[in-house]
């Protein structure tokens, strides 16, 4: 009988023998993502972005490898359905057919399930479209473990931080989802606000499944709060907090997440022009907005997209143009794996600083290096004026 | 008849064969595979306790995933702090028969509708009950756990090892409740289904059966449950959810509603219908799925397990071609004519 | 109490009900079922009106009237599955209203329905077999283990159920669905049902309706010799009034409710009163004798 | 005071929305004897029309009368074609059918229009109305009122029309119906058109409000049934009460019961669901289901 | 020429087949009685007709073949079938029913006539118009099946065992009722039913089936003349 139950793990027979899923000409990657359901429009999204970048890359003669090798990279992606069990089922599935790596999958529960399996069958499970720390914590324990997208502390982190420089007494509610999600924001909010003028004066929490969160609001509002932090990350939800908020007239400044803020999707139908400030952390550029245009990293994000992005989503999620951003990269990372083997590939991913990625804010880089961090581990804060965003100059 | 027995003569040989083949197969097959295989053990569990008590004794349970999620919890919280493996599964099958009757208890006197309606509010206020006992249940994070090593006198790989141990747990339960559901009980259940006012004149209290029925689903369930944090090593609010609970009626009456052999068939469908989706066309999932379930519904309704006798009606039909088939009758597979039904609904 | 979803009527005072001898013998003189003053009303209308009447051990009573008079209602007060507004009913001396309905099996009591109520899915055999289920041993536990005990009496009871079949001229129909039995046999197959569980009364609501002339004759030689072999007494609601004076010790005729008269059958055919609510003026030539 | 009234006012906007959909369901069972978990994928699929109609540049009316048009003709072709083949079988299995048609539509949307929520025009002007410090937005009043005419229009067309009373006839025993010369299959086609139509206003009434996606309605539909089976199922009236009912009672008691809680509030509308269906199985409205022995 | 005529006319049940070539035929105006055992197929025989059960062989009605329709179609074309087992509208009241019974009828003004027919002729049901027919008695519920007949004015009635569970001087009621919608609109009916005097009193034919076959036939008096007959169904 067999002696092991990690056929991925491609240790034996030395560092030199390549790992499963790679050979000199090709490097098979996999994901699996919410593709139906809920959470299907951040799932597809997740794979689109990836898949866009990747096909372009291979039809312009494929990736560049460390070791002097060009390959092109198939990417393989399947529906979890946001659950677990799924999710496990089908990265044993990948790994099966021979996949290099598992990258870019979202959600969390998913990727913690698949998290144990993926570590100890040393098989990389990398540039998670994830928020939550687990993922980016503790590489000592999850070495083959690690996340692309800033964690929500971080965002909640820069709103503190915000706040805290304007050093006067401001009243901050909070509206979070009951999850991960939220308690991430809040986390990273409140180890910000530490010890200054910047009161939380009420909050209150949402579930996903909620059909509305106008009572939730209702009750927000009646602290009449100068700061509104609306941890919501389901955009008929964010809306309807917009909306509600103003129509009770309570108009705070408000801080959006960053998957939420997006003009057209979010803002514009919230009638967000009616709040003093809308902030939100970016990284990202929003191909969408005019501000962006003509610039050249979008218009090769829409025909990379155009071409093989619309088989997977016509709608838009800042999600796509992450996993976009992320397809760049792995390829950065490939340039310089020195050997085929997931060990080299972790080394080179683990050692990647500094690098602008597409898409990415002017001042955002890729810094894999920090320990406890995501790929992105700093964010611009914008402020939304009418139609895009643009820098803020303090609160 | 005589087609009768020649059926029960293949039911033998087919246990003979899927019996060896349980045997040889984790040995031969790759940890994929086993993993998948042992996963339809988990479910077929799970929905052989939804058969208990929706099959077999009628009730319309729509949280049977609240049960599985609480068998999993306690099993991995067992894990966490150290218990027996032994413990463990005592604890993961009584918890949840705890409360599955309570709730039975206060729900049983229900009927239909109503009590289905008891019965979606335990995955839907389960969910944000288990975030709340974040400290128990590691909230939205969910739990990890890694255990069920083989022991280090066998030599078996992680996914062997758990294969038997599921299947033999699984293989018990079936056993048990393959000959509850005959004889006394299950003829209470099936009266209690079909007509309580002559349950009652039997000496059958519908409450105390549909009390029973239940616990026995939530018992069940709870046992699949940790079978499931057995072969998943993981478990989360979303295990208990509404969505898991509907997936199960569905493969419940896919594989055959009150039939032990159903439940196994439906957990082969629960588990292997999304991966064959998944290869036809990973976004597009669900347009697969719903097709594939309309299309067997619709050429079994009895679910898969009617395969044969559809198989051989379809045969004799053809052989009777000429006979006309009223549209007021449903056409052939209850046999019974539209009017057998009157209007006292009992 | 809720009236039209009646079986969940008296289970409710389940709990607060102690258990009572199961197995109390008739005693001499103490009548197999006494029902005593009962009334029932359904919203406005009064269904049973204050009706009294004895049932002697190891006689056959017969319960005669037009249609709606509350015949069925007043099995459904004996079997429990109605609750009479007052009143009392004693099995062999014991108060059982306040019994929860599905007791009453236990204490002797069986009964078949007006309307066959049989599992029409199920072979006939299997609807015979729950008849036993109130004197089968063993609980859940014991029967997913398949103790020995619960085998045996498995067994007996399959072999009980197949003689009851033959008895009634079924036995050939034992392994087909009920439901492909024309309707006349289901009153046969609900008969042996109630007769699986050793009843010492036994309720027959109208166990004639729609049986072909044979058949009837065959039911009357049947109830003879069970009544004689298990010692039991009968109480049965039927239109035929041949079948009615050719196998009932005494009868009552109820109307609107309300008792109009007891008396032997003969008695009853000849009483201007029934003749004039009942039979009808024509009615002793061309009914059937 | 007013935070109190506001909360009770949010609380039946929301209620609306789960009426609008629980009528549906009531309609489909009053006139099959059914439970369709489908009624919320189809009626998204026809609001999805409606968007592409809007999209197409012509105005929400002619989109929202085509959606219309267009749900009940798949209602009916829905009943014809699959649910057909479940009526008179095992209950169990035509639910799990209607479930079937549920993934399969809301795959097919998913398929055209994807996943992620998109903004839904609204057929109210976008305003809100305030007196006394208590805010009710226009939408939600429109909403109201178109629900409780249809509901009206529903308990009229039941109590007093032919065609309502053949459908009860149908639903209640559709062999003895036949036997009375009632178009059975034609009546049961005409009971999921106009619910599928009904739907489709439904759809196109919360759509502002949740955003048009294939899931748009998954999780109300849970809210419906609740709605549907507390108002008791055959009852239109029942089905918007009891929706109102469960939007206010969540809403108070997230607000006031701090150890509810927004997380836990949906637990009380159904703890209050099981106390009242035990004390009226049949539900608020509903009439008894008289089971004789 | 006929109303109803049954060529060589099979039935089955799923496998099983019943009727064995079942032929007869009926006049219009006529009233022919089926006699049998249980389970002889006398039930099927009217389903046969009203097109509740698969048959093969012809059934025509008026000339024109109506196996295979269905039974609302037939009942569209004047048939008439008071089913065994009652066959209510369980929670429709009884006046529903009734109307129910009377739903391919357009003249509303004699409906409601009828209607007030029907409650005289049964003073039992008058009582309980507005209550579902499930809690009527057995009796009362047989009653409305039969009024349910008479609202839909057939020309062709099929009555299996319309007497089941009626009190002696009810039944009697019934037949004078049904004699008289006969003689007044020249209705035909088939007439199954254990009670052979209410059969006899009432048909001018009558067939006896055997296990799928018709056995016997011939006019009431004839078989009244046959002792066989005498002795199986009239006991005498
Ligand atoms: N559950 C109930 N709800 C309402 N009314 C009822 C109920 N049960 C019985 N009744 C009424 O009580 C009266 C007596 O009914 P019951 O069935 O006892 O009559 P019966 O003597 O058996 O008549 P039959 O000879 O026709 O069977 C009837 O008018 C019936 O409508
Ligand atoms: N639903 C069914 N499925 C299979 N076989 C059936 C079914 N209904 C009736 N049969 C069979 O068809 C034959 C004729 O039945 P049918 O009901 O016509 O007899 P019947 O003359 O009406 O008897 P009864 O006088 O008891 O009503 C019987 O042998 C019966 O077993
Ligand atoms: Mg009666
Ligand atoms: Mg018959």
């Amino acid at each position: 009988t067999r002696d092991t139950g990690t056929t991925g793990g491609g240790t034996e027979g030395g560092a030199a023998a390549a790992s499963p899923g790679i050979t000199d000409t090709t490097v098979s990657l996999g994901i699996s993502s919410p593709l139906s359901g809920a959470t299907a429009g951040p799932g597809t999204c997740s794979v689109a972005g990836l898949n866009s970048y990747l096909e372009a890359k291979n039809a312009a003669g494929g990736f560049a490898f460390g070791d002097g090798k060009t390959r092109q990279v198939t990417l393989t992606y399947l529906d979890d359905a946001y659950d677990p069990a799924k999710a496990v089922a089908n990265f044993r599935q990948l790994v099966n057919q021979g996949m290099f790596a598992y990258v870019g999958a979202l959600g969390t529960p998913t990727n913690a399930a698949v998290m144990p399996i993926a570590n100890q069958q040393e098989v990389p499970q990398v540039l998670l479209m994830a928020g939550a720390g687990e993922f980016s914590a503790d590489q000592a324990a999850n070495p083959w473990t690690s996340g692309f997208v800033p964690t929500y502390s971080t965002e909640g982190a820069a709103f503190g931080k915000l706040l805290v420089d304007a050093n006067q007494p401001i009243t901050v509610a909070t509206l979070a989802q009951n999850d991960d999600y939220g308690s991430g924001y809040l986390d990273g909010f409140t180890a910000a606000i530490e010890g200054s003028q910047v009161r939380v004066v009420d909050s209150a929490t949402y579930e996903p499944t909620d059909t509305s969160v106008d009572g939730q609001v209702t009750q927000l509002a009646a602290s009449g709060a100068d700061v509104l932090l609306s941890a919501v990350s389901v955009t008929p939800l964010q809306v309807g907090v917009l909306t509600k908020a103003q129509s009770l007239g309570w108009k705070p400044r408000v801080f959006l997440p960053s998957n939420t803020s997006t003009p057209a999707t979010v803002l514009q139908p919230g009638g967000a022009a009616a709040y003093p400030d809308v902030y939100t952390p970016a990284f990202a550029k929003t191909p969408a907005s005019p501000a962006f245009a003509n610039d050249p990293d979008v218009q090769e994000y829409t025909k990379a997209f155009e071409q093989y992005g619309t088989s997977i989503t016509k709608t838009y999620t800042p999600h796509c143009a992450w996993s976009y951003a992320e397809g760049a990269v792995l390829g950065e990372a490939f340039a310089t794996m020195e050997e085929p083997t997931r060990e080299s590939f972790m080394t080179a991913l683990r050692g990647i600083s500094g690098f602008t990625a597409p898409l990415l804010l002017p001042g955002i880089t890729i810094d894999t290096t920090k320990e406890d961090q995501a790929a992105v581990s700093s964010v611009n804060l914008v402020r939304y004026n009418g139609t895009g965003y643009e820098p803020v100059q303090g609160y | 008849m005589p087609a009768f027995l020649t059926a029960g003569r293949l039911r033998a040989a087919a246990v003979a064969v899927v019996a060896v083949v349980l045997v040889l197969l984790p040995l031969v097959s790759s940890p994929y595979v086993n993993y998948q295989v042992t996963t339809m053990a988990v479910f077929a569990v799970a929905l052989l306790g939804l058969n208990v008590v929706m099959g077999y004794a009628g009730q319309v349970s729509l949280g049977q995933s609240a049960f599985v999620g609480i068998g999993a919890y306690v099993a991995g919280y067992g894990t966490l702090n150290g218990w027996p493996v032994l413990l463990s599964f005592v604890v993961a099958c009584l918890l949840p028969a705890v409360v599955g009757m309570l709730v039975a208890l206060a729900a049983a006197r229900l009927r239909g509708l109503a009590l289905a309606m008891v019965t979606i509010a335990l995955p839907i206020v389960g969910t944000p009950v288990a975030k709340r006992l974040s400290d128990v249940t590691g909230g939205s994070q969910g739990l990890t756990v890694s255990w069920l090593e083989p022991p280090s006198w066998v030599a078996l790989a992680d996914d062997q090892w758990r294969y038997y141990v599921v299947v033999l747990i699984a293989l018990g339960v079936f056993l048990l409740t393959r000959n509850l559901v005959r004889g006394r009980v299950g003829r209470s259940f099936a009266i209690v289904r079909d007509n309580e006012a002559v349950a009652l004149s039997m000496g059958i209290s519908p409450y105390r059966t549909k009390v029973l029925a239940f616990t026995l689903a939530s018992t069940i369930g709870g046992a699949s449950g940790f079978l499931y944090l057995a072969v998943v090593q993981y478990t989360s609010p979303e295990t208990l959810s509404f969505g898991t609970s509907i997936n199960l009626v569905v493969a419940m009456v896919i594989g055959g509603t009150g039939s032990l052999v159903g439940a196994v068939l439906g957990a082969v469908y629960y588990v292997l219908v999304p991966v064959l989706a998944g290869q036809l066309d990973a976004s597009r999932t669900a347009l697969l799925s719903g097709a594939v379930l309309l299309l067997v519904l619709f050429v079994l309704p009895g679910g898969l397990v009617s395969l044969p006798r559809r198989v051989h009606q379809l045969l004799t039909a053809r052989r009777r071609r000429s006979a006309t088939t009223p549209p007021g009758a449903p056409d052939g597979q209850a046999g019974t004519p539209a009017l057998t039904s009157d209007g006292v609904a009992p | 109490m809720t009236a039209e979803t009646p079986d969940l009527a008296r289970e409710v005072h389940d709990a607060r009900w102690s258990e009572m001898t199961e197995d109390a013998r008739p005693v001499a003189g103490v009548p197999a079922l006494r029902v005593d003053d009962v009334t029932l009303r359904f919203g406005g209308i009064r269904v049973l009106d204050g009706v009294s009447f004895d049932v002697a051990p190891r006689t056959v009573f017969g319960l005669v009237g037009p249609n709606g008079a509350g015949k069925t209602s007043l099995f459904n007060c004996i079997s429990g599955h109605y609750r009479p507004n007052s009143g009392s009913i004693l099995l062999e001396g014991v108060e059982t209203l306040r019994a929860p309905a599905w007791r009453m099996a236990r204490l002797g009591l069986a009964r078949t329905f007006q309307h066959p109520a049989l599992q029409l899915g199920e072979t006939v055999l299997e609807n015979v077999l729950l008849g036993a289920h109130s004197r089968l041993p063993g609980g859940p536990l014991a029967w997913s283990l398949r103790l020995p005990s619960t085998s045996k009496a498995e067994r007996a009871s399959r072999a009980e159920a197949l003689e009851l079949l033959e008895r009634t001229g079924l036995r050939w129909a034992a392994h087909a669905r009920a439901g492909e039995l024309s309707h006349g046999l289901h009153k046969a197959v609900e008969l042996c049902r109630a007769l699986m569980s050793h009843p010492r009364l036994l309720l027959l609501d109208e166990p004639a309706a729609g049986l072909s002339h044979g058949e009837v004759d065959r039911f009357v030689e049947t109830v003879a010799t069970v009544r004689a072999d298990l010692g039991l007494t009968i109480v049965v609601v039927e239109h035929h009034m041949g079948l009615i004076s050719a196998i009932t010790d005494r009868v009552m005729v109820l109307d609107h409710g309300a008792k109009l008269m007891e008396g032997t059958a003969a008695q009853a055919q000849v009483d201007p009163r029934v003749v004039e609510a009942y039979l009808g003026r024509e009615a002793v030539e061309d009914e059937p004798a | 005071m007013s935070y109190f009234v506001q909360l009770v006012v949010d609380g039946l906007a929301t209620g609306s929305v789960y009426g609008a959909l629980a009528l549906a369901i009531v309609l489909v069972n009053r006139s099959t004897g059914m439970i369709n978990f489908s009624q919320g994928a189809l009626a998204v699929l026809s609001t999805f029309v409606a968007y592409a109609v809007v999209q197409a540049g012509a105005p929400l009316l002619l989109g929202l009368l085509v959606a219309v048009a267009f749900a009940v003709v798949l209602g009916a072709f829905v009943e014809r074609v699959v649910v057909r083949r479940f009526e008179g079988g095992d209950a169990n299995t035509a639910v799990v059918a209607t479930i079937g048609l549920l993934v399969l539509v809301s795959g097919i949307a998913g398929a055209i229009w994807s996943y992620d929520p998109r903004p839904f025009p609204s057929l109210f002007p976008n305003a809100t109305l305030g007196l006394g410090g208590v805010f009710v937005s226009v939408r939600s009043i429109g909403t109201t009122v178109v629900i409780v005419a249809v509901m009206v229009l529903l308990q009229l067309l039941f109590r007093f029309t032919k065609l309502g009373l053949a459908m009860r006839a149908v639903a209640d025993n559709p062999s003895s119906a036949a036997l009375s010369g009632l178009p059975v299959s034609r009546l049961l086609m005409i009971g999921w058109g106009i619910a599928a139509g009904l739907g489709a206003v439904a759809g196109v009434l919360v759509a502002p409000q949740l955003f048009i996606s294939p899931t748009m309605l998954d999780f109300t539909l849970v809210y419906a049934l609740a709605a549907a089976i507390l108002g008791g199922l055959d009852s239109p009236l029942g089905a918007v009460v009891a929706g109102w009912f469960i939007g206010v009672v969540e809403n108070l008691a997230g607000a006031y019961v701090d150890v509810i809680g927004n997380d836990l509030k949906i637990a009380v509308p159904f703890a209050a669901m099981i106390v009242i269906l035990a004390l009226r199985p049949q539900g608020l409205f509903g009439r008894r289901t008289v089971v004789r022995v | 020429m006929s109303l109803l005529e049954l060529q060589d006319v099979t039935a089955s049940y799923g496998q099983g087949r019943v009727l064995h070539g079942i032929s007869l035929s009926l006049a219009e105006h006529g009233a022919t009685g089926i006699l049998g055992a249980n389970g002889a197929g006398k039930t099927t025989t009217l389903r046969a007709i009203s097109g509740t059960v698969r048959t093969t062989g012809r059934i025509l009605f008026d000339g024109r073949d109506i196996s295979g329709l269905g039974p609302d179609r037939t009942a569209r074309l004047g048939i008439a079938h008071v089913p065994e087992g009652r066959g209510t509208m369980a929670q429709l009241t009884v006046r529903d029913n009734l109307l129910v019974g009377a739903y391919q009828r357009r003249d509303r003004r004699q409906i409601a006539t009828d209607v007030d027919y029907c409650l005289d002729l049964f003073p039992q049901l008058q009582a309980r118009t507005g209550s579902p027919a499930a809690a009527l008695s057995g009796g009362e519920q047989q009653m409305l099946a039969v009024a349910r007949a008479f609202m839909a004015k057939p020309r062709l009635m099929l009555l299996d065992e319309a007497s089941l569970g009626l009190a002696p001087s009810t039944a009697r009621t019934v037949y004078d009722a049904i004699r008289r919608l006969r003689s007044e609109t020249g209705l035909s009916m088939l007439v199954v039913e254990q009670n052979a005097v209410l059969a006899f009193s009432l048909v001018d034919d009558v067939t006896v089936l055997e296990t799928g076959r018709v056995t016997v036939e011939g006019t009431a008096s004839e078989l009244m003349g046959m002792d066989s007959v005498r002795r199986a169904y009239l006991g005498g």
